[in-house]
C-alpha cells in the first residue's frame, strides 16, 4: 500500500503549489454534498434583489434615451437660443453659453457616452478573455510572457497615446474607444487567467486532454462555457469604468467636438464659467446622468456576480 | 454485479488526499500509540457496568429542525435521546439523514434561516433558549465539536500554535506564554514528538490526519464535558482511523468527557460507542447499547445496515434513502423495507421505549 | 526557487519594454519641443532653431538618441528638462514628494476606511446600516472623480469659504499645508475607500461561509470577534492585489484632482510636459510611475507570500 | 461587561495598537517629506518669518466668521489679518500695505531669463529701456530719450541718472550694454541682436549707450521695450541664464525688487526697493498670485484675496464679469484690445486661394451673434481692414456684414455650383467642397458657430480639435483648410506692425500663419521697415489696411475689449495696449482709498 502511496503523492504536490485559488478548489473536491447542502438556502434577498431592480430600470431608461433621443429632447441639440438662461418652461434645464438647450444636448449625449462605454468594454473584454485563456491554459513561459505584457499595458499612460492618435487620424470617438478598449483589459485578463487555472485542474478538462482534443477545442468547448458567467459581470464593470474614463478624458479637452458626450458638456461647463455663475442646471445634470448610468450598469454587474457566486458554489459541490 | 464496498472506495480517495513527507517520519510515534492501545482495551470492560448511576449530561426531547429556503424543508423531526457523564452515544445513518444537523442544533450553530423546535437541556440548562452571548460562553468550554473536514476547519492563514492557544485566551484569559506552554503539553500528550515545530506549521502544510489530531487537541484542551465528533473518520485512511480510535478512547479514559459520535462507519462505531442510535431520513429508528444492537438488531433498517458490512456478506439495502424535502408517507423506510405491511405505508410509527432499547416499527407494538 | 527566477525575469522584461515605450511615445507625438521653448510671439530664424535642436540633441537620428538615453539612464541621469530648466531628477523628487504625501495619505486612509466598513458591511449584510453603506459606496465609486472634486471644491471652497482653493500652502508651515490639502485628500480617500469597500465586502461574505469561521464560532468566539480574529486576515488578500493594480490609476486620478484644486504636483507637471513636449521630463516621469507600479506589484506578490502560507507552499518540507 | 473584557482579548489589542502606530508613522512620514520639500527651496531667505497664525486658530476664525452671517464674503480689511509674509513689517496704519494681483499665466520655472511669463512679471523689478504709453507710442522708461542716425543703423539711448539697484549700486550704461549683449548671446529668441549688432559704445559723460547695427532697423525702440535690464555685476557670473533658476531675491532697479518665487504656494512677492528715487509707491509689497483655474481667480477677487486681475494679451473672462458686478465693490478698466481672434484660410490651397471664395466666406459669418456669444457684449463687429481701432494710424475700412444670400451669389458667380444636387457646392475640380476647420480646444465654441454658418451657405464643414502643439505642426506644414487663431498685441506690432508679422511668408514662428506671398504685400512690408518717418508710416499703414480689406488674407471675427476688474478700494490704475495694467505707472500711482 505504501509504494502506491508515494508515486501518487508526487504528482499531487506539483499541482498543489501552483496557486492559492487552485488549492482552494482542490480542497473542495473532497467535500461530500451531505453536510454543506443546507448552506445554499441563504439567499441574498435584501441588497442584491432591490438594487438589482433599480439598476435594470435605470439601465433600460438610459438605453431608450440613447436609442431615441428625439423623444426626450424638445429641440435639436445644435439649435441656439438665448445663452446663459435659467431653467424655464420652454427650456426645462436652461441653456448653455452659446444658447443650446441643455436638456436636448443631454439626451443626444447619452448615445455617445454609452456607445463609447459599451464598445470599449467589448474590445477590452474580448482581448482580456483571449489572453487570460491562453495564459491560464498553457501556463509556463507563455503565461509569464503574457502577464508581463499585461503589467506593461497597465502602466502605459492613456493621455499621450490619445494625443498621438488624435494627431495622425481625425480625432473622433473611435480613437477614444480604441484606446480605452486596448488599454483596460488588464483586470479581465487576470480574472480569466485565475479561473482557467482553476478549471484546468478539473477532471473533465483532464479527461478531454486524454481524449486527444486540440487545446483550442478544449478551450473553446470546455473552459470557455464555464467562464462566460463571470465574463458578463466583468463586461458590465468594464463598461462602467470606460464611461468614467471617457468623461474624464473629454474633461481634458481630448474629446471629439462634433459628437458631444456628457463628459464634453461637463468640460464646457467647467471651462466656460458654468461654476462661477452658479449655473447648477448646466453642470449637475450631465454629472448626475453619468453617475446614474454607470451606477445602473455597475448594479447589474454586481447582481450577476452575486448570482454567479451561488452558481459556482453549487457547481463545485455537486461535482 | 458485485459493488465495491463503500469504504474501499473511500480509501482510494484518501490516498489522493495530500499526505506529505511529515506523515512518514511519525513512524516511530505509531508504535508508542499501539502499546497504549492494548492497555486501554482491558480497563474499558470493567468500566462499562458502572454506567447506570451517573446523571444525564445532555437531554434532547423531540427536537425538530426545519429550513425556510425557497420552501420550508423539515430536516429533523422527533429526535430524543440523552447522554450521561463520560458515556459515548453514536449516531449512525446513511449520508443525508441529518446526523450533522443534530450536532449543529445542539451547539446552536445552525444558519439564521433555520427554525428549531423541541428542547435541548445541558446539565439542566436549556440550550435552545440561550442567546448567542451565553451560548458563546458554553461553546468550547463545556461542549466542543470536531468537524469532519480538518483541513478546512483550521484557519489557513494562522499557525497551528496560534489557533490552539485561542480557546485558552478567549475563555480563560491566559497570557500568551503560559497558554503556549499548556498547548505544547497537550500536543506532547497527543503523541507528537516534534510538537515545538508543529506549533508554527500552517494547516496547509500538514496532512488530513495531522490536522485532525490538531483539531482534537484544540477542542479538548479545556477538557469539555461533552465532545461532539462529526464524522471524524471521514476522509482518513485506515491507519489514521486506528490512531483516531486510540485517541478518542484515551480521551474518554483521562478526561471522563461524554462523546457524541456521528459517523456512517459501523465498525468504527462498534469499537467506541456505549450506546448507538440509528437514524434514517431525519428521525431515530432504533436506540440500544452497542453490544445488543449488533447481536439482535430490531429495526429492519438496522438489520439491513449490518448485513451490508463486509463480514456479513455485503448485502446492500435496495433503493436510496429519500430526499428530506419529499419524504414518503407512513414509515419512512417502507419503500425499502422487506417486511412491509399495509399500515406501514399509511400510518407513521411512534418510537417505543422498551427498557434500554427503543425502536420505531410496527413489528414491535 | 524557479518561481522567484521566473518572476524576476518577468519584471525585468516589463521594465525593458517600458523603457523602450517611454522613449518612443513622446517622440511619436507631433510638435517640436524647440518651438515650444520659444513662446508664442517670438520670431526665430531657422538656423537658430537648428542650433537649438543640436544643443538639445534632437537632430541626431533616433537610434543615437536612444543609445544616449539608455546610457544616461544607466548612470541614473534622467537628463535636463527643457521647460523647467532643472535636472529632471530634482524636479521629480520635489513634485513626487508632494504628490506622494497627498496620494499616499489618501490611499492609507481610504484603504483603512474601506476595509473596515467593508468588513462590517460584509459581516451582517442584512442590517439596515450595511445596506446604507453599501449603497453609498457603490454610488461613490460610480461618480467620475473629477466631478466629485468639482462639487466639493464648489461647495466647501466657493460657497462656504471654509477651505482655500489653490496651492499646497500659503506659508510653508504644517498648519496651512493641512488646511490646503484637506479637501483633495478627502476626495481621493473617498474614492479609494469606495474601491476597497466593495472588494472587502465581497470577500468577507465569501470567507464567512468557510468552515473555519463556523469552527471559530464553535470555539466560543462571539460575534465580531470571529470577524476580526479570523476572517479579516483571509479577506484582505484580494485587497493587496487590488492596491497593486490600482497604483497606475492613482497617479492619473491625482491628475484630475490636481487640475481642479490647482495644486502643481506630479499630475499637472506631466500634463504640462505632454502639452509642451518636454521629452526628458516626460520620459523621466513615465519611467518613475512605471517603476513604482512594478515595485507595487512586486511588493504585493511578496506580501501575498508573507501573509498566505498556502502560496508559500510546503517550505516545511524542506526544513524537515 | 464580560464581553468588553472579552473583546480586549490579546489578539484584538495587538491589532488596535498596530493601526495606531501605523497612523503615527504616516503622520511623521508626511511631516519629514514635507519638511524636506520645504527645505528643498534651500536658498529661501531664512528670515522668512514663520507666521504666528497656527492652523488651529485660523480654523476657528474661519468657522467663527462662517456663523457670523457673512456667507463666504471675507472683507479684505476684515478681522482676519492676511498671513502674507509682509505683515511683520506692518507700517503705522492698521491695514497692511499689500497689493495682490491674480493672474492665470502660471510660471513654469523660477528662471528670470528662461521663463517667458516670469520675464514679463519681472518688468516691475527690472524694467526695460522703453515702454508704450496709453496711446500706443513708444516712450522712454529707464532711458530718458533716444536718438536715431546714419539711416536707422545707430541708436543712442540716454539713461536716467536717478536709478539705483536694490543692492545700492548705481545703474550705469554698462549695465544696459551688458544686458542687451547678454540677451543676444545667451537667449535664442533675441539672437537677431547677435547677428545685426556691429558694436556698442558707452559714454559716461552724458550717461548714454550707443548701438551700431550692420543694417537699417526702424523698430529697435519697440524691441527694447521688452528686454528687462539686468545688473551686470550680478549676472556676469551666470554662464547659462536660460537654465539658471533661483527662488531667492533678484537685484532690481525698479520701484520694487523680486524678493521670493514660491512655486508651491503659487505666488511671487515683490518688496519696495529701498534705493528707488522715483515716485514712492504706497504699498510695501506687491504679490502676484497664480491661478491655473479661472473660476478660482474670480473667487479670490470676490473674497478680497486679490485686488486686481492681469492676463498677458488677454482679458478677464467675460462670463465672470457679472459675478464681480454683483458684489458691488469692483470697477472695470476697459480698453479695446490690440489683439483679435481671426479665421485664417490656407492661402496656398484651392479654393481658399481664390479671393472671391474668401469674400463669400466673410459674408456668411454672423458677426453680430459671434460677438454677442463670444464676448457677451464686450466686443464689436470688426472692419474688413483687420487692424483694430486701438492701433496707431488706424484707418476706417468698410465693416463686415452678415449676408448669406450675397455669399451664395458670389459663390455661384465664381463658378462653385451644386451640380449633383446634394445640397453641397462642388469646387472647380467637381468634387464636393469639404471644409475642415482646425481648432484648439479653447476655440471650440467659435469653431462650432463657424461650422454652422458655412453649412448654411452650402459648404459641408467639419471640426478637427487638436492640442496646441499639433496645431503648430499642421499649420507650419500648411496641412489645414481653415483655422481659428488669435493675434497678441506684441504680435500685431511685430515685423512691420499692423499684423503684417502674421502673414509675411518670410517669417516663421509659433503663432504666425506665414501664408501670404503676394509680392505687393511683401513690398509694402519692406517699405514700412525702411522708414521711421511718421507721415510715410501713416501712408503705408493705410495702404496695408486697404490691402487687407480688398484681399481678406484673414477674416477678423470680432474686436474685443480687454477688461480688467479692480477693487474699488484702490485707484490710480493705468493701462497700456502692450502690457495692460502691468507697468511701472500703475504700481507707483495706485493708492488705497476708503470707498
Amino acid at each position: 500500500m505504501n509504494q502506491f502511496d508515494c508515486t501518487d503523492n508526487s504528482c499531487m504536490k506539483e499541482a498543489g503549489i501552483e496557486g492559492f485559488s487552485e488549492k482552494k478548489s482542490e480542497g473542495s473536491n473532497f467535500e461530500f454534498p451531505e453536510e454543506t447542502s443546507y448552506w445554499i438556502f441563504q439567499k441574498h434577498k435584501g441588497f442584491q434583489g432591490l438594487f438589482n431592480r433599480i439598476g435594470v430600470f435605470l439601465f433600460i431608461l438610459f438605453v431608450l434615451m440613447a436609442l431615441f433621443p428625439s423623444v426626450f429632447a424638445p429641440y435639436a441639440p445644435e439649435e441656439r437660443f438665448i445663452p446663459y438662461e435659467a431653467p424655464s418652461e420652454e427650456h426645462l434645464l436652461g441653456t448653455n453659453d452659446i444658447g443650446n438647450d441643455i436638456l436636448s444636448e443631454l439626451a443626444f449625449g447619452a448615445r455617445i457616452s454609452m456607445t463609447v462605454g459599451f464598445m470599449a468594454a467589448l474590445i477590452s473584454t474580448l482581448i482580456g478573455t483571449a489572453l487570460g485563456l491562453c495564459a491560464g491554459y498553457f501556463r509556463g513561459a507563455l503565461d509569464e510572457l503574457l502577464m508581463g505584457f499585461t503589467d506593461v499595458v497597465l502602466v502605459i499612460p492613456k493621455i499621450p497615446l490619445i494625443i498621438v492618435m488624435g494627431a495622425f487620424l481625425r480625432p473622433s470617438i473611435w480613437i477614444l474607444i480604441s484606446i480605452l478598449g486596448l488599454l483596460s483589459w488588464e483586470s479581465t485578463a487576470r480574472v480569466t487567467r485565475s479561473k482557467t487555472l482553476q478549471l484546468r485542474g478539473a477532471g473533465y478538462v483532464k479527461s478531454a486532454q486524454c481524449m486527444g482534443f486540440s487545446s483550442y477545442h478544449i478551450m473553446k468547448s470546455d473552459i470557455f462555457p464555464n467562464i462566460i458567467h463571470i465574463l458578463f459581470p466583468k463586461f458590465m464593470l468594464a463598461t462602467a469604468s470606460a464611461m468614467i474614463s471617457e468623461a474624464s478624458l473629454s474633461f481634458l479637452g481630448l474629446g471629439d467636438l462634433s459628437m458631444k458626450s456628457w463628459g464634453m458638456m461637463l468640460s464646457f461647463a467647467f471651462s466656460q464659467g458654468g461654476f462661477i455663475r452658479d449655473m447648477w442646471w448646466w453642470y449637475m445634470p450631465p454629472g448626475i446622468c453619468i453617475t446614474l448610468c454607470v451606477l445602473s450598469i455597475a448594479l447589474i454587474g454586481f447582481g450577476l456576480e452575486a448570482k454567479e457566486g451561488e452558481h459556482f458554489k453549487e457547481g463545485a459541490n455537486t461535482l | 454485479m458485485k459493488i465495491l464496498p463503500r469504504n474501499t472506495l473511500l480509501e482510494r480517495n484518501t490516498l489522493l488526499e495530500r499526505n506529505t513527507l511529515l506523515e512518514r517520519n511519525t513512524l516511530l510515534e505509531r508504535n508508542t500509540l499501539l502499546e497504549r492501545n492494548t492497555l486501554l482495551e482491558r480497563n474499558t470492560l470493567l468500566e462499562r457496568n458502572t454506567l447506570l448511576e451517573r446523571n444525564t449530561l445532555l437531554e434532547v426531547r423531540d427536537l425538530e429542525v426545519s429550513f425556510q429556503g425557497m420552501e420550508t424543508v423539515t430536516v429533523l423531526s422527533g429526535i430524543s435521546f440523552s447522554i450521561k457523564e463520560s458515556e459515548t452515544l453514536a449516531l449512525v445513518g446513511e449520508t443525508g439523514c441529518g446526523k450533522s444537523v443534530v450536532a449543529h442544533a445542539i451547539m446552536n450553530l445552525l444558519p439564521p434561516e433555520s427554525r428549531v423546535k423541541g428542547n435541548i437541556e445541558f446539565r439542566g440548562k436549556s440550550l435552545s433558549e440561550m442567546n448567542e452571548k451565553e451560548m458563546a460562553k458554553i461553546r468550547g468550554r463545556e461542549i466542543a465539536i470536531i468537524f469532519q473536514n480538518p483541513s478546512l476547519a483550521l484557519n489557513p492563514v494562522y499557525s497551528i500554535g496560534h489557533q490552539l492557544v485561542e480557546p485558552l485566551c478567549v475563555h480563560q484569559k491566559e497570557k500568551k506564554k503560559t497558554a503556549l506552554y499548556r498547548v505544547a503539553l497537550a500536543l506532547k500528550r497527543m503523541g507528537f514528538v516534534n510538537f515545538s515545530e508543529c506549533m508554527n506549521y500552517y494547516p496547509s502544510w500538514c496532512s488530513g490526519g495531522m490536522n485532525q489530531r490538531f483539531l482534537i487537541a484544540a477542542s479538548t484542551i479545556l477538557n469539555p464535558a461533552l465532545l461532539i465528533a462529526d464524522e471524524p473518520s471521514k476522509g482518513l485512511d485506515k491507519k489514521c482511523i486506528t490512531e483516531l480510535e486510540a485517541e478518542l478512547k484515551n480521551l474518554k479514559m483521562e478526561s471522563k468527557s461524554a462523546l457524541l459520535l456521528i459517523s456512517h462507519d459501523l465498525d468504527f462505531v462498534r469499537r467506541l460507542a456505549d450506546r448507538i442510535a440509528v437514524m434514517y431520513a431525519g428521525e431515530i429508528v432504533e436506540l440500544a447499547n452497542s453490544s445488543s444492537l449488533f447481536e439482535n438488531p430490531l429495526h429492519p433498517y438496522t438489520r439491513g445496515l449490518l448485513n451490508s458490512l463486509p463480514e456479513k456478506g455485503f448485502i446492500p439495502i435496495p433503493g436510496f434513502s429519500p430526499p428530506l424535502n419529499s419524504l414518503p408517507s407512513g414509515c419512512r423506510f417502507h419503500p425499502r423495507c422487506p417486511l412491509r405491511e399495509k399500515r406501514c405505508i399509511r400510518v407513521h410509527p411512534e418510537i417505543k421505549e422498551t427498557g434500554e432499547k427503543a425502536v420505531r416499527c410496527f413489528l414491535y407494538p | 526557487m524557479s518561481e522567484i527566477a521566473r518572476k524576476v525575469t518577468r519584471y525585468f522584461t516589463s521594465l525593458v519594454l517600458i523603457i523602450i515605450i517611454n522613449f518612443i511615445l513622446p517622440r511619436l507625438m507631433p510638435g517640436d519641443p524647440v518651438k515650444n521653448l520659444i513662446g508664442e510671439d517670438a520670431y526665430v530664424s531657422e538656423e537658430v532653431m537648428e542650433e537649438l535642436r543640436a544643443e538639445l540633441g534632437l537632430n541626431l537620428p533616433f537610434s543615437e538618441q536612444f543609445i544616449s538615453y539608455t546610457s544616461n539612464l544607466l548612470h541614473f541621469d534622467l537628463g535636463y528638462s527643457y521647460h523647467l530648466h532643472a535636472p529632471v531628477a530634482e524636479i521629480l523628487l520635489n513634485k513626487m514628494s508632494w504628490t506622494l504625501i497627498f496620494v499616499g495619505v489618501s490611499v492609507v486612509i481610504g484603504t483603512l476606511l474601506g476595509c473596515f466598513l467593508g468588513a462590517l458591511a460584509g459581516w451582517k449584510p442584512e442590517r439596515k446600516a450595511s445596506h446604507f453603506t453599501s449603497f453609498t459606496f457603490v454610488v461613490l465609486s460610480c461618480i467620475p472623480p473629477y466631478f466629485l472634486a468639482l462639487l466639493t471644491l464648489y461647495i466647501f471652497s466657493f460657497k462656504l469659504g471654509l477651505f482655500p482653493s489653490k496651492g499646497f500652502y500659503d506659508t510653508p508651515e504644517i498648519g496651512s499645508v493641512l488646511h490646503h490639502l484637506f479637501l483633495p485628500v478627502c476626495v481621493m480617500s473617498v474614492f479609494s475607500a469606495s474601491r476597497n469597500f466593495l472588494v472587502m465586502r465581497g470577500s468577507v461574505i465569501q470567507e464567512k461561509e468557510q468552515l473555519y469561521a463556523l469552527y471559530a464560532r464553535a470555539k466560543g468566539l462571539y460575534n465580531t470577534d470571529i470577524l476580526f480574529r479570523h476572517i479579516i486576515k483571509n479577506a484582505s488578500l484580494p485587497i493587496i492585489t487590488l492596491l497593486a493594480l490600482d497604483f497606475g490609476f492613482l497617479f492619473s486620478g491625482a491628475l484630475f484632482i490636481e487640475i481642479i484644486f490647482s495644486l502643481n504636483g506630479m499630475g499637472v507637471m506631466i500634463y504640462n510636459a505632454i502639452m509642451g513636449k518636454d521629452y526628458p521630463l516626460l520620459q523621466g516621469a513615465f519611467l518613475v510611475i512605471a517603476f513604482t507600479a512594478l515595485l507595487a506589484n512586486m511588493f504585493a506578490d511578496l506580501l501575498y507570500i508573507l501573509i498566505d502560507p498556502r502560496v508559500r507552499g510546503g517550505s516545511m518540507d524542506e526544513s524537515v | 461587561m464580560k464581553q468588553i473584557k472579552h473583546l480586549m482579548g490579546l489578539e484584538l489589542k495587538a491589532r488596535l495598537k498596530r493601526t495606531i502606530i501605523l497612523a503615527i508613522l504616516v503622520l511623521t512620514f508626511c511631516l519629514t517629506i514635507f519638511s524636506s520639500g520645504a527645505a528643498g527651496q534651500e536658498d529661501t531667505e531664512n528670515n522668512q518669518p514663520v507666521s504666528d497664525e497656527g492652523f488651529f486658530n485660523r480654523f476657528i476664525t474661519y468657522v467663527k466668521n462662517l456663523f457670523s452671517g457673512e456667507e463666504g464674503k471675507l472683507h479684505s480689511s476684515g478681522e482676519i489679518p492676511k498671513t502674507g509674509a509682509a505683515d511683520i513689517q506692518q507700517s503705522a496704519e492698521p491695514e497692511q500695505a499689500v497689493l495682490k494681483i491674480a493672474t492665470p499665466d502660471v510660471i513654469k520655472s523660477a528662471s528670470l531669463v528662461g521663463d517667458t511669463s516670469l520675464g514679463i512679471f519681472a518688468h516691475l523689478s527690472n524694467p526695460p529701456l522703453m515702454k508704450m504709453d496709453a496711446e500706443g507710442h513708444i516712450v522712454g522708461q529707464l532711458a530718458e530719450n533716444y536718438s536715431v542716425s546714419e539711416n536707422n543703423t545707430r541708436w543712442t539711448f540716454y539713461i536716467r541718472d536717478d536709478l539705483y539697484w536694490s543692492d545700492g549700486e548705481k545703474v550705469t550704461p554698462e549695465d544696459v550694454e551688458f544686458s542687451i549683449r547678454y540677451y543676444g548671446e545667451k537667449t535664442p529668441w533675441a539672437s537677431w541682436i547677435n547677428d545685426t549688432l556691429e558694436n556698442s559704445t558707452v559714454s559716461d559723460a552724458d550717461n548714454s549707450v550707443t548701438f551700431k547695427f550692420n543694417k537699417p532697423y526702424t523698430r529697435v525702440n519697440m524691441e527694447f521695450a521688452t528686454y528687462d535690464i539686468l545688473p551686470a555685476h550680478v549676472w556676469k557670473k551666470i554662464e547659462n541664464p536660460v537654465e539658471y533658476t533661483s527662488n531667492g531675491p533678484y537685484v532690481g532697479c525698479g520701484p520694487y525688487y523680486l524678493k521670493l518665487i514660491d512655486l508651491n504656494a503659487g505666488k511671487l512677492i515683490f518688496e519696495k526697493n529701498p534705493y528707488w528715487k522715483g515716485k514712492m509707491p504706497e504699498f510695501e509689497t506687491v504679490e502676484i498670485h497664480f491661478y491655473s483655474n479661472v473660476d478660482v481667480a474670480t473667487l479670490a477677487l470676490k473674497n478680497g484675496e486679490a485686488d486686481s486681475y492681469y492676463k498677458y494679451a488677454g482679458s478677464y473672462p467675460y462670463s465672470g464679469i457679472e459675478q464681480l458686478e454683483k458684489t458691488g465693490n469692483f470697477d472695470f478698466l476697459e480698453k479695446t484690445n490690440v489683439g483679435l481672434v481671426f479665421l485664417a484660410p490656407n492661402l496656398k490651397k484651392a479654393p481658399f486661394s481664390d479671393p472671391k471664395f474668401r469674400e463669400a466666406l466673410a459674408d456668411s459669418i454672423n458677426y453680430e451673434e459671434l460677438a454677442r456669444l463670444e464676448t457677451l457684449g464686450y466686443g464689436e463687429v470688426p472692419n474688413s481692414g483687420f487692424v483694430p481701432s486701438a492701433m496707431e494710424n488706424y484707418k476706417e475700412t468698410e465693416k463686415l456684414e452678415y449676408s448669406p444670400e450675397k455669399a451664395r451669389e458670389i459663390l455661384k458667380k465664381a463658378g462653385y455650383s451644386d451640380s449633383n444636387g446634394n445640397g453641397i457646392l462642388e469646387g472647380k475640380d467637381g468634387k464636393d467642397i469639404k471644409l475642415e476647420i482646425l481648432i484648439r480646444p479653447d476655440y471650440a465654441r467659435t469653431g462650432e458657430l463657424l461650422d454652422e454658418y458655412f453649412e448654411q451657405i452650402g459648404l459641408s464643414a467639419d471640426l478637427k480639435t487638436v492640442d496646441s502643439d499639433t496645431w503648430i505642426t499642421l499649420k507650419d506644414s500648411y496641412n489645414y483648410d481653415l483655422t481659428v487663431t488669435r493675434s497678441t498685441p506684441w504680435g500685431m506690432l511685430m515685423h512691420s506692425s499692423w499684423g503684417s508679422g502674421y502673414f509675411d511668408s518670410r517669417r516663421t514662428g509659433q503663432g504666425v500663419m506665414h501664408n501670404l506671398e503676394d509680392p505687393a504685400f511683401l513690398q509694402l512690408c519692406d517699405n514700412i521697415l525702411a522708414t521711421t518717418d511718421s507721415a510715410e508710416l501713416q501712408k503705408y499703414a493705410y495702404e496695408l489696411q486697404d490691402y487687407y480689406a480688398d484681399n481678406l488674407p484673414a477674416i477678423p471675427l470680432y474686436w474685443s475689449k480687454s477688461v480688467t476688474p479692480f477693487n474699488r478700494h484702490f485707484e490710480g490704475w493705468y493701462a497700456d495696449p502692450l502690457y495692460g495694467i502691468y507697468n511701472l505707472d500703475t504700481f507707483t500711482n495706485v493708492t488705497k482709498v476708503e470707498a
